[in-house]
């Protein structure tokens, strides 16, 4: 593994761990659920890809491996499933926070429509 | 089979290989005795009680062609084994011993051996003869209505097991015949078993008998340990040893317990009086000739093993003087016939007990006669009870008055029997009496009260005459009856003929014993004793003596206390009634009430209990075995440093288990934390070299989340009240323990040395079993066994998922837990949207862990929960209707298919001589593509992963289904 | 590293079984699944503990004791499926007794 | 198939279970059901006969030899559990196949899986084996329990599955103990590696001691039984009869562990508690007998009662006490089935009174003197099975440290039995209806009749063949009491065997 | 350099865990708390992959795999029950 | 053929990839089985995705991506910013983005394109009205929000789909 190398895979490992933080930051100190929930589904989703990435560049460089792309599927698949965490969590969150009696007559008139 | 079969005559035992006799004593044979015999004498023997058992069924069987066939039947049985005793009788009576054995259970000294002898002879025929009057007699005195059969059956099965009690030669079987004495008396007592009192006094007797019964057990039991042997013929000659052993005094006592219930002594009499529920034809076997008879024959056969020592002297006389005196009294006072008749044999048992307990030759030669006595004079009373009973249609004698008039040939002949039981000169009851009297006078060991015997005897021979002056002065004199239920008259010639009969014998004995009885009497005290007979002879008259003084005081005695009755039974009048049935109900319930007292207080039904002391046993026995170890081991030092990670997962997990153990009543917050809990153990596992663990640990959490929530939806929220302070420390300190207990051990043994079986799989693995992921190897190789268990489980549970919620209807709530209506939209978009090219992606790499399981971390589980997991999100993102259509249907085959898959792939090892489940694998060489990896567990793995996806779609989306039938139900209602 | 797992193995079973005592299904639920991570880990503890050295075949590798490890994945699932089971039958009373309690008797019956 | 036939008492079972999975009809299940049953006895007692030569039949399963692999051992004692099992599996089943089967799904397959569960608990040599094998026997008795439905199933289910896998987390922990302190899970090896030194001895007792309590909450020891009356008479009839051999699971393991780890190495570790505990389970079964209102409820403490009985045997470590045990065993689990068939039958015949201990309409008199046989057999009156398996153990027991104590308890139970017996029998047989009661219900299915009939005959049949049996137990003792003869049979056999060649 | 890089990745990711903690027991809501779990999650991946470059091994690389394909599944679930009560319907 | 084959070719890619990079190494047996289920996978799942788009440009696809990559980075840089920087400067708002897409599975996809973009959230889709709730982290102007969407993220997917039109039904 050359030096490069591990200057860019060290880097990217503290950027990622940084922002993995950033987005717990967020989620500790962001006043009301929607702007907490912005913190971690986004400074994750880099922090983590940050983190891939180091780990790609990582077992790519190592003499025996070969290039190392499995580190893609993770992301793929996180950028797949963060958006609809976050949609239901915002779902579930409003909600939630609607007071009681709208919320009840929400229902009714729902029900009322089926 | 190895049961052998072989016939001894006469004396010598044959050894049965026996292992279990702890006594080293060996067994002595027995000294050779007396005459030649017929070579087949003892399948004669062993016929007696053979032909009984085998053909007690016969009148059940016959009673269809009538009551009299059946009655026929028991005649004719009892007359065969008559017969084929009195063919026996003449060797018997010359002083021959006959001996017969079969084997049976040999190591237990348990063996099917019989012995006839005087004593067994004598017993044998009062059973048989006396059997065949009752037999006559009640087929003249049941009512026509009874079919007979199923009572005659029964009388036949009491018979057989009498005569298998006075037969047997080894102890254990004495014993049962004899609890089928009191197994068939019961259901004899119980004949009219749709009456409460027949019921209550067959349960009374059994309890009685049969509880003696089990000491008598235990009693032999020891006896056998002591003498080596169960064998009379080993136990009969090892008297001085056995009263020498420090467990003579229990073994006495015990056996003393079966003697004495069965002979309804003192205080266990009064099963007796309560079995009078019986028809009166088996009161008047039972009390003459069998059932009681069996404890006093006990005494005298067990005699020389046992008797001669003090304890003997206390125990039995000083039992059959109460007894005697004591039932005597109460007979007196009796106002039903059977009553009086039932004291005064519990009184005659008590006589006869007490003269086995004065413990000389001569006493016990007394004891046998007024056995034979007892059994002829209280036969013909019973039935002359009976005969009263059957034409007045009522046995009180405060009613039944004057029948001399109405029945004169009834009233003599009872009139004559009771003389005899009076002890009346001319009668049979005279002579033991007199011999009894004589006992009391001469006995040689009662110096400082010489006196207080024969004053005993005399008083109790008052109250004798007493009682019997009053059986015959009430009922056949005093006035005029009254208020019978029927008109009375004299009985039909055949029922009275078993009267007449036995009357002629009490005459015929009473004039001249030594013509009549006195072979057999010298036969049976000879068996009975085991030694020479004392020089003694039967006759009417000895001369006046100190015996007929007492006589003559007794009789005098008695008349004087029946003339002053009226202010005597004005005196008992006054006492506290007392009634045993009542009594007797009142202790069972006594003792139920106090079984379901002491049995709620140990198992108030509830599961917190349970599994309270579930922990609270597994941390007692724990802690103890573990620090009764022999040199205490201290704790050891941790081995590894722990990094901040460690620390930090340690801290989540802590937070995670006591958040949801602190807020177990927000069930919602409890499950979150318990998730979290999950996935710091995932990452533990991760991070302990286990990633096999986590991702199975993963996949089910995932499982498990979605499974918690769709229970939850149904369970009532926040409606359980709160654990008492009380329960909660108790719960407290068993967690603590039980917590801290395991965190010790776990401790101690990741510190503790160990060599462990692992380095074989590591070995083997790659060469052996074809795969570089030894967990994987382990699981479907080397260890497949315990997968194919485990998939068998699994689709248990799916089996289980059908059978427990099939036509299950709950209701669902109607909004949240803070009251809220639920959300209107069913299936979000984003989620029904992205879960579309979610599942062939999620396919995809399961195929790939399914596949490369072998080698990396995978396999067939948690392909299978990948799999499965992305099938249930379409059940969550699109609902049932949209995703049950589009699944495989019939999730049973599907189940059987993965299961054949694996099995199947098992036993295909067969044909290459293979056991279950020997895996192969190979490489392939095909142009191309070079070597592909072909290896049999592949199949395996299918298996797994066919179940684990059926089981977890199956049974989640079963759970799911609830809803749909909580909808309709409320659409229907 | 030994301490930290004892302890958690620890604290688990203790929650698991102070839940287990509960008197509802619920509770019960949560108190089992704890208690089988306690065992998990103990059990996979029994071939100690090691950083790094998952049992997958490589040249002049460390490995860690793979049988534990089969064992608990074992357990695992056997676990999960009785965890299944369970809540199965909770609801199974639920629908019979209508109530949650583990003895499936009414509140009222469980006061008294 | 000689060389296969340890496995085949598992994999007939198992295969019927599949047949049964595929074909989806009742008619056609309970063919194969019964086939396979019938089958599985030939097969079994075909094994035990095998096994009466005294030599241990080790199957290697995978051809991994033991201690790496799993392997099943055959010795008298598991081929003749694997005979009773069958025996009671195919009397359960042809009761169950007159209509109890009908009353929910999946009957016949979980059925013959928990026959899987138990012939495999009772043949395998290997702990955790066990344990996996346990856990098919409780899902599916946890199955067959709620079978029918009902709150009261529900309810004993509730306890008995809560219970049962806080017992798995035991066994789990006692495994994991025992391998991280003894390295190794098979039975034989243990006991080996036991009678070596460098081992933590205090872990080694602690592992042994969770694994008895294990087995002792399977096989009934107070004060872990509670559930067991509530969980036995909520069955139905048939499901109860098949679980009369469920505690005799755990009793077997624990004579097995006992015998062959315990004795050399760990003498002391069944002492002043387990006869104590046996001598407390056999007073209460008694007092519950006393309280039971009902025939199943009374068959239940029955069964609790035999476990109580059969449990002061193993601290004893004693062949001798062994074989009567075993007699005893097999007497109390066909006597404690009978019971619960016979229940069933009465509770069909009387209507509205049911099984109940009251005045109803009285059962035919075939049931009468069935119920007066198995009365006898049970309260261990003459001449029938109970007798003689109660004198064995008076017997043996005697000389043992307890044996007064043990002898006071094993008759005042008898005298309790047989007292209760007798008064609820007279209840329930022959006390008339004071009211009109409805006629007896139809005529009860030749099924069940026969089933019934054959249980109760056993009583009876094991007193006549008491001596070929009381030998086959004192031989299956004897063999059970040689651990070094086990050990190495087990490790050595397998390993010269199997060891499969190095270039596969 | 990389083990230095490596070991100021685990203070701060262990960091990111204890305020996830924090959030998780704060809460207010309970979508407070879900969130708090899908993060710790998601930082669950970050330490994996970290795992795994400080040991130089990939046997870390399905768990993360699984845990990005699956973690999400516990959060939709528990968020649809918030909404209908009735995840599968 | 190759339609026959592959009716999905684009998911058919989208497997075979996923399946090359997880594999993680290459060999002619797993390009062959990796083709096998490009084939297979597909197939089994289509009654699962009953209606899926059709992807027209695969060219503007690749450029979207690249777009979306950069997009992310930057406005990572900006977000982490105003997460620790001090909380009261923040406007956060809610955003309506009315859709020219009519296809649900496209609309989810710019939802989650803009849900993945930092900063911004999407709520949720109104199918009657066809529009984009977003919530936003700080919107002083929401309706260069709305703006920048449609023309950065919407208007390239719509064409990458060609599902500007209403559809039929
Ligand atoms: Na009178
Ligand atoms: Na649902």
């Amino acid at each position: 593994m050359n030096a490069l190398s591990e200057a860019a895979v060290a880097a990217l490992i503290v950027l990622g761990a940084l922002f993995v933080l950033l987005g717990s930051i967020g989620l500790a100190r962001l006043p009301d659920f929607l702007t907490r929930l912005h913190g971690p589904t986004k400074a994750t989703t880099l922090g983590v890809g940050a983190l891939l990435l180091a780990s790609a560049i990582f077992f790519s460089s190592r003499e025996n491996g070969g290039i190392s792309l499995h580190e893609l599927a993770i992301l793929f698949f996180l950028f797949i499933t963060a958006p609809v965490t976050a949609h239901l969590l915002a779902k579930a969150a409003l909600h939630r926070q609607a007071r009681v009696d709208d919320r009840r007559r929400q229902g009714e008139e729902a029900s009322k429509e089926l | 089979m190895t049961v052998r079969l072989w016939w001894i005559r006469d004396g010598g035992l044959i050894g049965s290989g026996n292992n279990h006799r702890a006594s080293g004593t060996p067994c002595e044979p027995a000294p050779p005795l007396f005459a030649k015999v017929p070579v087949n004498s003892n399948l004669l023997l062993a016929a007696i009680p053979a032909t009984a058992f085998a053909a007690f069924p016969l009148p059940l069987l016959l009673q269809r062609y009538g009551r009299a066939s059946a009655a026929v039947a028991a005649a004719t049985v009892m007359a065969a084994c008559l017969g084929l005793l009195l063919s026996l009788a003449p060797a018997t009576l010359a002083g021959h011993r006959e001996v017969a054995r079969l084997a049976w259970l040999p190591a237990y000294g348990l063996d099917l051996s019989l012995r006839l002898d005087g004593l067994g002879l004598l017993f044998c025929l009062l059973i048989l003869s006396i059997g065949l009057l009752v037999v006559l007699y009640a087929a003249w005195y049941l009512p026509a209505s009874d079919r007979l059969g199923r009572f005659y059956s029964i009388l036949l099965l009491f018979m057989a097991a009498m005569l298998g009690v006075v037969l047997a030669e080894n102890l254990i079987l004495l014993l049962i015949f004899w609890e089928l004495t009191s197994l068939s008396s019961f259901l004899l007592v119980a004949y009219r078993s749709d009456k409460h009192e027949s019921r209550i006094g067959a349960r009374m007797a059994l309890a009685v008998t049969g509880g003696g019964g089990l000491a008598l057990l235990a009693g032999i039991l020891l006896l056998g340990h002591i003498a080596g042997s169960y064998e009379l013929t080993v136990i009969l000659t090892a008297g001085e040893r056995i009263r020498a052993h420090a467990l003579y005094a229990p073994t006495l006592i015990l056996i003393l317990l079966g003697a004495f219930t069965k002979s309804a002594q003192f205080p266990f009499h009064f099963w007796l009086p309560s079995a009078m529920a019986a028809p009166t034809p088996v009161s008047a076997y039972l009390h003459s000739a069998t059932m009681v008879k069996a404890g006093v024959f006990l005494l005298a056969r067990l005699y020389p093993a046992l008797g001669s020592s003090e304890m003997w002297f206390w125990l039995v006389g000083g039992t059959g003087a109460i007894t005697l005196v004591y039932a005597a009294a109460t007979a007196l006072f009796r106002n039903d016939i059977k009553g009086l008749l039932a004291y005064s044999t519990i009184s005659h048992l008590g006589l006869i007990t007490l003269l086995f307990g004065l413990d000389t030759p001569l006493s016990i030669v007394a004891g046998i006669f007024h056995i034979i006595n007892h059994a002829i004079f209280k036969a013909s009373l019973f039935m002359a009870a009976g005969v009263i009973d059957h034409a007045c249609g009522t046995r009180d004698m405060r009613r039944v008055n004057g029948m001399f008039r109405v029945m004169p040939i009834t009233a003599t002949l009872a009139i004559i029997a009771a003389g005899s039981m009076a002890g009346v000169p001319l009668l049979n009851g005279f002579l033991s009496k007199e011999m009894f009297f004589a006992e009391t006078v001469s006995y040689p060991q009662f110096e400082p009260l010489g006196w207080a015997l024969p004053l005993l005897a005399t008083i109790a021979g008052m109250l004798a005459v007493a009682y019997s002056s009053r059986f015959v002065h009430d009922v056949f004199f005093n006035g005029q009856p009254v208020d019978l239920p029927r008109q009375p008259h004299e009985p039909s010639r055949w029922m009275r003929a078993p009267i007449e009969l036995l009357v002629v014998l009490c005459l015929l004995v009473g004039v001249s014993p030594d013509w009549t009885v006195g072979p057999l009497l010298d036969a049976a005290a000879g068996a009975a004793l085991q030694a020479p007979l004392p020089d003694f002879h039967l006759a009417l008259w000895h001369g006046f003596n100190q015996p007929v003084l007492m006589s003559l005081l007794a009789l005098a005695g008695g008349v004087l206390i029946y003339a002053l009755r009226r202010p005597l039974f004005a005196w008992q009048d006054q006492l506290p009634p007392m009634h045993p049935r009542t009594s007797f109900e009142r202790f069972y319930r006594a003792l139920a009430s106090g079984a379901r007292r002491t049995v709620a207080v140990v198992d108030n039904g509830s599961l917190q209990r349970y599994s309270a002391l579930l922990f609270g046993f597994v941390v007692l026995l724990g802690g103890w075995a573990f620090f009764s170890a022999p040199g205490g081991t201290g704790v050891r030092p941790a081995a590894q440093p722990a990094d901040e990670v460690a620390v930090a997962a340690l801290l989540v997990l802590l937070l995670g288990a006591l958040g949801a153990t602190a807020l177990y009543r927000e069930r919602l917050l409890a499950l979150i934390l318990v998730s979290v809990v999950g996935l710091t153990v995932t990452l533990t596992f991760v991070r302990l070299s286990a990633p096999d663990l986590a991702l199975t640990q993963l996949a089910v959490e995932m499982g498990t989340i979605v499974l918690m929530l769709l229970v939850l939806h149904y369970l009532p929220p926040r409606n359980a009240p709160k654990s008492s302070a009380r329960r909660l420390i108790r719960d407290l300190v068993l967690a603590l323990l039980a917590g801290g207990g395991l965190a010790l051990i776990t401790l101690q043994m990741l510190a503790a040395p160990v060599d462990t079986i692992a380095g074989f799989y590591l070995q083997q693995s790659l060469p052996g079993g074809g795969g570089a992921n030894v967990v994987n190897v382990i699981l479907v190789d080397f260890r497949g066994f315990d997968t194919l268990g485990e998939i068998t489980v699994l689709a248990m549970v799916a089996l289980a998922s059908h059978t427990l919620l099939d036509r299950l209807t709950l209701s669902a709530p109607q909004h949240d837990a803070d009251g809220r209506r639920w959300a209107a939209e069913a299936h979000p978009l984003f989620l029904s949207m992205l879960m579309r090219p979610l599942l062939p992606l999620a396919l995809t790499v399961s195929v790939y862990l399914f596949l490369r399981g072998h080698h990396v971390p995978g396999g067939g589980f948690v392909a299978g929960l990948i799999t499965s997991i992305a099938l249930v999100m379409q059940y969550l993102a699109n609902g049932i209707a949209f995703a049950q259509p589009r699944m495989p249907q019939q999730p049973v085959r599907l189940l059987a298919l993965g299961l054949l898959l694996a099995a199947g792939i098992g036993v295909a090892s067969w044909p290459f001589g293979r056991p279950f489940l020997t895996s192969a694998h190979g490489h392939l060489p095909l142009p191309l593509l070079g070597d592909v990896e072909l290896a049999s567990v592949m199949v395996f793995d299918l298996g797994v992963y066919v179940v684990v996806v059926t089981v977890v779609v199956t049974v989640l989306s079963e759970l799911g289904r609830l809803s749909l039938r909580a909808r309709d139900g409320e659409a229907a209602a | 590293m030994e301490a930290m797992l004892a302890i958690a193995v620890g604290v688990l079973t203790a929650c698991g079984v102070f839940l287990i005592l509960r008197a509802r299904t619920f509770p019960v639920l949560l108190g089992l699944t704890l208690l089988s991570y306690a065992v998990n880990l103990f059990l996979f503890a029994s071939g100690r503990l090691q950083v790094g050295a998952p049992p997958l075949i490589r040249a002049g590798a460390a490995y860690a004791d793979p049988l534990p490890q089969a064992l608990v994945l074992t357990a695992i699932v056997i676990g999960f499926g009785m965890t299944a089971y369970l809540a199965i039958l909770a609801l199974r009373s639920l629908a019979e007794s209508g109530g949650d309690h583990v003895d499936a008797v009414s509140t009222e019956d469980a006061r008294q | 198939m000689n060389t296969h036939a340890p496995i085949l008492p598992i994999l007939i079972p198992f295969a019927a279970a599949l047949l049964q999975m595929l074909a989806d009809r009742l008619a056609c299940q309970r063919i194969v059901g019964l086939l396979a049953t019938a089958l599985l006895i030939l097969v079994t007692t075909w094994l035990t006969l095998l096994a009466d030569d005294g030599l241990l039949r080790i199957y290697a399963l995978g051809d991994w030899p033991a201690p790496f692999g799993i392997v099943l051992v055959v010795d008298r004692l598991a081929a003749a559990m694997t005979l009773l099992t069958a025996l009671l599996g195919f009397v359960a089943l042809l009761y169950a196949s007159a209509g109890f089967d009908e009353r929910g799904r999946h009957f016949h397959p979980i059925f013959q899986l928990q026959l899987v569960g138990l012939t495999g608990a009772f043949l395998t040599g290997d702990l955790f084996n066990l344990f996996v094998f346990f856990e098919v026997m409780l899902l599916a008795s946890y199955t067959l329990l709620a079978h029918g439905g009902g709150l009261a199933r529900t309810r004993a289910g509730i306890s008995y599955v809560v219970l049962n896998l806080i017992g798995s987390a035991l066994f789990l922990i006692a495994l994991g103990l025992l391998y991280g302190t003894l390295g190794t899970l098979n039975l034989a090896d243990l006991a080996h590696r036991l009678t070596l030194p460098g081992h933590d001895p205090a872990l080694a007792r602690l592992a042994f001691a969770l694994l008895i309590a294990v087995f002792a909450l399977k096989a009934g020891l107070l004060p872990l039984s509670l559930w067991l009356p509530h969980t036995y008479s909520a069955a139905g009839a048939p499901v109860a009869a098949l679980f009369a051999i469920m505690t005799k699971v755990g009793i077997i393991a624990i004579l097995r562990v006992q015998a062959i780890a315990l004795t050399p190495a760990i003498p002391d570790l069944l002492d002043h508690w387990l006869t104590a505990l046996a001598i407390a389970t056999v007073v209460f079964a008694a007092l519950g007998v006393l309280t039971a209102s009902r025939l199943r409820v009374l068959a239940a403490w029955l069964v609790l009662l035999s476990a109580g009985t059969l449990l002061l045997t193993p601290a004893q470590a004693n062949a001798q006490v062994a074989a009567a045990a075993l007699f005893y065993l097999v007497h109390s689990t066909l006597a404690g089935a009978a019971f619960f068939l016979l229940a069933g039958v009465i509770a069909e015949r009387r209507g509205e009174a049911a099984d109940h201990f009251r005045a109803g309409p009285p059962p035919a008199t075939w049931l009468q003197v069935a119920f007066l046989i198995l009365a006898a057999t049970t309260a261990g009156l003459p001449p029938f099975s109970g007798f003689l398996g109660k004198l064995m153990l008076l017997t043996t027991l005697r000389a043992v440290p307890a044996g007064t104590a043990i002898w006071s308890v094993l008759l005042a139970s008898g005298f309790i039995v047989m007292i209760a017996l007798a008064r609820d029998g007279c209840l329930m047989i022959w006390k008339p209806a004071t009211l009109a009661a409805p006629p007896p219900t139809g005529v009860i299915a030749w099924q069940r009749a026969t089933a019934t009939l054959l249980l109760v005959a056993a009583g009876p049949l094991l007193a006549i063949a008491a001596h070929p049996l009381a030998a086959y137990a004192e031989r299956t003792a004897s063999q059970l009491q040689t651990p070094g003869a086990y050990v190495a049979g087990v490790l050595g056999a397998s390993m010269a065997t199997s060891l499969r060649e190095a270039a596969r | 350099m990389l083990n230095a890089a490596i070991e100021i990745a685990f203070v701060l990711i262990g960091a990111a865990l204890a305020l996830n903690l924090y959030r998780l027991l704060r809460g207010p809501d309970t979508s407070d708390r879900i969130l708090a779990l899908d993060t710790l999650g998601i930082n669950a991946i970050a330490l994996l992959v970290l795992f795994g470059i400080n040991s130089a091994s990939t046997a870390y690389f399905e768990a993360a795999l699984l845990l990005a394909l699956l973690g999400f599944v516990g959060t939709v679930a528990l968020c649809k029950f918030l909404l209908r009560g009735d995840i599968i319907e | 053929m190759i339609h026959r084959l592959f009716p999905r070719p684009f998911l058919s890619l989208t497997v075979f990839l996923l399946w090359m990079v997880i594999t993680h190494a290459v060999s002619a047996g797993l390009l062959l089985l990796g083709a096998l289920l490009a084939i297979v996978v597909p197939r089994l799942t289509r009654p699962f995705w009953p209606d899926p788009p059709r992807l027209v440009r695969p060219g503007q696809a690749l450029r979207f991506l690249g777009v979306f990559a950069l997009d992310i980075v930057t406005a990572n840089w900006r977000v982490a910013r105003q997460v620790i920087g001090p909380l009261h400067r923040l406007s956060p708002a809610f955003v309506e983005v009315p859709l020219d897409l009519r296809d649900p599975f496209v609309a989810t996809l710019l939802a989650s394109v803009v849900s993945l973009t930092p900063g911004t959230l999407s709520i949720d889709v109104d199918r009657q009205r066809w529009i984009l709730l977003i919530h936003a982290l700080d919107a002083p102007d929401p309706q260069a929000l709305v703006r920048e969407i449609k023309a950065r993220y919407e208007s390239p997917l719509k064409e990458i789909f060609a599902c500007s039109m209403p559809p039929s039904k």
